[in-house]
């Protein structure tokens, strides 16, 4: 397939101030690519670099096999769709999508056509003759995205666009736009800080963080063999335990906790014994009832603080004899009974869901 | 149980002091309104001289104020076309300026800012004997392009400032997407940023001719003493007696003033483009 | 690959036309402000003549100015006092009035707060006119009771709109906070919404001050021709020759309102107390 | 214990319109109530009642034995917690934290100590000398929890204190306001719109919905027995799907598809053979790989539509032979195989967890 974008080395510097570090990415034609992470990692100022409302301190931009480095905004054939919708309040739904038909000099009629193809893509025939602030939020953001996609750019940029919308509307929109994708095979790049939403609709994400990308990778290889504590700690729950590492073979490397209790953990490059560790396990893998213990689980022991109810689950808090907190997420059951502060658990979990970090 | 509460009393005992505050409110609201009223029924009267209540009523003195050989029509067509053009320019002054203002981030733009506006803080008094030492130089005095240049220095700073509050409330991102989508700046300017702030330039513009239109100190050291502006004709009719024929004038003015007062208060809010 | 771009260059490429409407902001501005600029020289001339540039440098005019046979000193100070006690007034008539009209829901606000504003958009010399009429049947004219009236018609309205925008920002939980915490209307008003908005309140009372340090005209009809204000002064010396002492003054009169637009342009921003 | 909060008959009309139908409701000492539900529902309305910011067109209003119907504001004795923190801008924030007992004349010594307390429960004492504008967000609505319970009333009242904050703060606030109020035992009358923080935090929840209380219980109750579609839906994920009855005993109501396919659910009043009804189930309490089958459960056919990953759990959709669509919630796993788009399924779930509505 081919590339839709391509990034080398492409960086930005405000005078001693590095927003961005040199920065490779590759978006492919369908590929819908998420750039994730915290204000301040850097996906805005990347965002705007490639949209050409930032220039590169260093770098080469190809959109769609031009060097658009040093191209004007205009001639980038880009689609955005943003935050806060940027629909133009004196045009009407249908103008709004007719605008970049409108300056591309397209006749009356083919605008017609792909106007009314383009809303009845977002399902928004029927208003067409509404000005946006007749519409809802979401309505809004609706037309703003048939727009984006009317005159078939190269590549769509999203930036935050479910921000401004309320929980059971974003879910909704996420499904849309990704139905959208997946139907039309537009490109997408899209930009959010939530890490759901980049899990659920991303084919590839691209973890930012202080100016550079972390990890990049599919959803599931971000959440399951995250690279750092942080992506660990960005995507989804985790609890971080304190340890030395004790033994190591090419197969596991076991770590010791302060209360004395050893953790195996899958080796990974650069660690030697003796070295202070972090190790991490997710909520959802730790289970409760101890199993007939076998070498492929790790056991510890704790004492219960607190429970939290959450509907489709439920967390539970304890407090290990090494000290710290840590939470353990069970589904959720009718019958299951609360469990009494202070209470004694055995927490355990399989060895591959364990984590180790520097 | 179950006592019925009706809502007047509900206002009257749990907002009892910011009825007070309303009530402050009315009669400040007196105070200041009741001068410009008790001209009205002046200007219905017949008498010669100006007495509250008027002894006889009559449409005498706005007959008197229509009659072509006082001067009075003409001096209110020169005040309306200056009015106009005056209006024009500061409008293709001040709308690009407050653009230009309100979209850069550079060194020393809220200075300039802060300058561009500091003409509505300037001493009339001042403002009106600079211009005037200013167009004995370049010969413009008594000249119709002398007051219009005049009016556009009195007034443009006015329509900077309704023009930035009309851009304050546009999104940046409307025109980065204009952009995005192929516009040139020139679209975006004409086609995307004008028609989205046309309800604050509207009002703007009316606020500004009521200005240039009621402008009395600039106009009178400008102007030909024989072809005054419709202010200056007033001023200098009063200075030397209180013609009952003033009140049918200034009737005429503050109904003109409550009527561009009104437009302008509903092109005002923002988001109604349209509606 | 990797070549360097400077920020100067993309400001230059991207931003060109934007820079265009810099460019028109500080013509505009030059255009705006250059008469007010040139008296300023011409006042530190010497010659019986007002021209630019002077001839001779000094600072006569400024002695002459402030010789008190002149009375200019008498008609400063005497400015000073009614702008002061016309602002007083105008407080404590507007800021009731304004949160009034902000803190209720009653039928008739919406016309009240444009009535109550109206006096802004009414022309002067009407204003002026009525108020001499008016002030005619109190037997105040002359008197500085009736010129500190007449001001505080002229600049209450100004006073309620910065007291409005302050109050706009203010949320109202914040007096219902309040409310809850225990405290009666009184102490919502006096130790909540007056802290909360002394900025606004601080800068509308300058900007007032400035207004009626300024007038001309109502004061023309109001005051004694032996007790001038110091623009009636003015006024009354350029009716029958343009003496250069007038360049000092006025560059006196331009200072003052640099000094007082800068103080108050530092007091408007909200969230600002005490930082 | 004593009741803090008893409403009577407490209804709201605006002319014609009604925002609030007659409501009781009780509060007691040391209780965390929640009102949840959309906006619209009437909690606003039923909150501002009971802070005496509006008067009830009918009923009474008893705040800790007194009959506060028509007591001013001030008198009422309430703390309240606002969205937008409503702290003063121009006081610090120990000012702002002793404003309500120096409105209560209040020895300085004893404020001193008081604010000194209460900024330490909500561990703020280091910034006490700072404006409420240095703070994050997180931090003002701390010193506004700070100033409602300085005076120790008799009910504090917060109105969607978290909904200013992200998402990663307010579950840390909600884990805070939870823990200040077992350890000090305050009684909080809660509103908020959003389920999980409702369902995490309360002792009870009034479910509010068209200007009255639709159900009210604890979180497990109107989880696991929602008494109304709306309640069902509101709380938590839901599937609907629409059937006939056909059987009933005093135990079991069993439900035909559209497509043939029986459904059993345990008996409810109210309900009768030949009635058309909508069956519910949770999407976590389906399950995939059909067990040997039992009586006690439900089984549906179906075809998978569509995938989302989420990292701890993973949906997929399936339409069902009768023709709608379905959502499956199962824990995600390492080694959990995509499901193709038109592979067969066949789904399971206990009777016991399938839901009635007419």
């Amino acid at each position: 397939m081919t590339s839709k974008l391509t990034l080398h080395g492409v960086s930005k510097r405000y005078g001693p101030v590095t927003a961005l570090h040199p920065t490779d990415l590759e978006v492919r034609e369908g590929e819908f690519v998420t750039l994730l992470g915290p204000s301040g990692s850097g996906k805005s100022t990347l965002l705007k670099i490639i949209a050409g409302m930032e220039l590169p301190t260093e770098g080469r931009i190809i959109i769609n096999g031009r060097d658009a480095t040093e191209m004007p905004v205009r001639e980038r054939d880009l689609g955005m769709v943003f935050q806060n919708y940027a629909l133009m309040p004196h045009l009407t739904v249908f103008d709004n999508v007719a605008f970049p038909l409108k300056i591309r000099k397209t006749a009356t009629e083919e605008i017609r056509r792909k106007v009314h193809d383009a809303l009845k893509t977002v399902q928004l025939e029927h208003l067409k003759d509404r000005k946006p602030q007749a519409l809802s939020g979401g309505q809004q953001q609706r037309v703003s995205i048939a727009r984006a996609i009317v005159y078939n750019p190269s590549l769509v940029l999203m930036d935050e666009p479910l921000g401004a919308l309320d929980k059971k509307l974003r879910e909704q929109l996420q499904f849309e736009i990704k139905e959208l994708h997946d139907r039309l095979g537009i490109t997408i790049l899209y930009v959010t800080h939530d890490q759901q939403e980049a899990m659920s609709m991303s084919d590839r994400v691209a973890l930012m963080n202080g100016g550079r990308i972390e990890q990049i990778g599919t959803p599931r290889q971000l959440y399951f063999t995250p690279e750092t504590a942080f992506a660990a700690d960005f995507l989804g729950s985790s609890n971080f335990i304190d340890a030395t590492v004790t033994a190591r073979t090419s197969e596991r490397t076991v770590c010791r906790l302060s209360s004395g209790e050893e953790i195996a953990a899958p080796s990974r490059e650069g660690f030697s014994e003796g070295q202070k560790v972090r190790l991490m396990v997710r909520p959802e893998h730790i289970s409760l009832l101890g199993q007939a213990v076998s070498a492929d689980r790790n056991v510890l022991k704790g004492v219960t603080t607190g429970t939290t109810f959450f509907g489709e689950s439920a967390e539970i808090r304890a407090r290990l004899a090494a000290g710290s907190e840590i939470a353990i997420r069970i589904p959720n059951d009718y019958s299951l009974p609360e469990a009494e502060p202070g209470a004694p658990l055995h927490l355990e979990w399989d060895v591959r869901q364990t984590h180790v970090f520097a | 149980m179950n006592t019925l509460h009706q809502s007047a009393k509900a206002t009257s005992r749990l907002g009892r002091p910011i009825s007070a505050s309303v009530l402050i409110a009315w009669l400040v609201y007196l105070f200041l309104i009741v001068p410009s009223l008790i001209v009205v029924p002046m200007s219905f009267g017949t008498s010669n001289e100006l007495v509250f209540p008027p002894q006889q009523w009559g449409l005498d003195l706005y007959a008197k104020a229509l009659d072509p050989a006082q001067g009075w029509l003409s001096a209110g067509g020169r005040s309306f076309v200056l009015g106009l053009i005056a209006t024009g320019l500061a409008l293709m002054m001040g709308v690009p300026a407050a653009y230009g203002l309100s979209r850069t981030n550079f060194f020393g733009q809220k200075a300039l800012s802060f300058m561009l506006l500091s003409p509505i803080f300037a001493p009339t008094i001042v403002v009106a004997l600079a211009l005037y030492l200013y167009f004995a130089t370049l010969h413009i005095n008594g000249s119709m392009l002398g007051l219009v240049m005049g009016h556009a220095v009195i007034i443009t700073p006015f329509l900077v400032v309704t023009t930035l509050s009309g851009l304050k409330h546009l999104d940046r991102n409307i025109e980065n997407a204009a952009m995005v989508m192929g516009a040139t700046q020139l679209q975006v300017f004409f086609r995307v940023v004008l028609p989205a702030i046309k309800g604050p330039v509207l009002s703007g513009s009316l606020f500004a001719f009521l200005l240039s239109f009621d402008e009395v100190i600039v106009s009178w050291f400008i102007a030909r003493s024989d072809q005054p502006t419709l202010p200056v004709k007033m001023y200098s009719s009063i200075q030397w007696e209180v013609s009952p024929v003033l009140a049918a004038i200034s009737t005429f003015l503050v109904f003109i003033t409550v009527i561009v007062s009104l437009v302008s208060a509903f092109a005002q809010p923002e988001n109604t483009d349209g509606f």
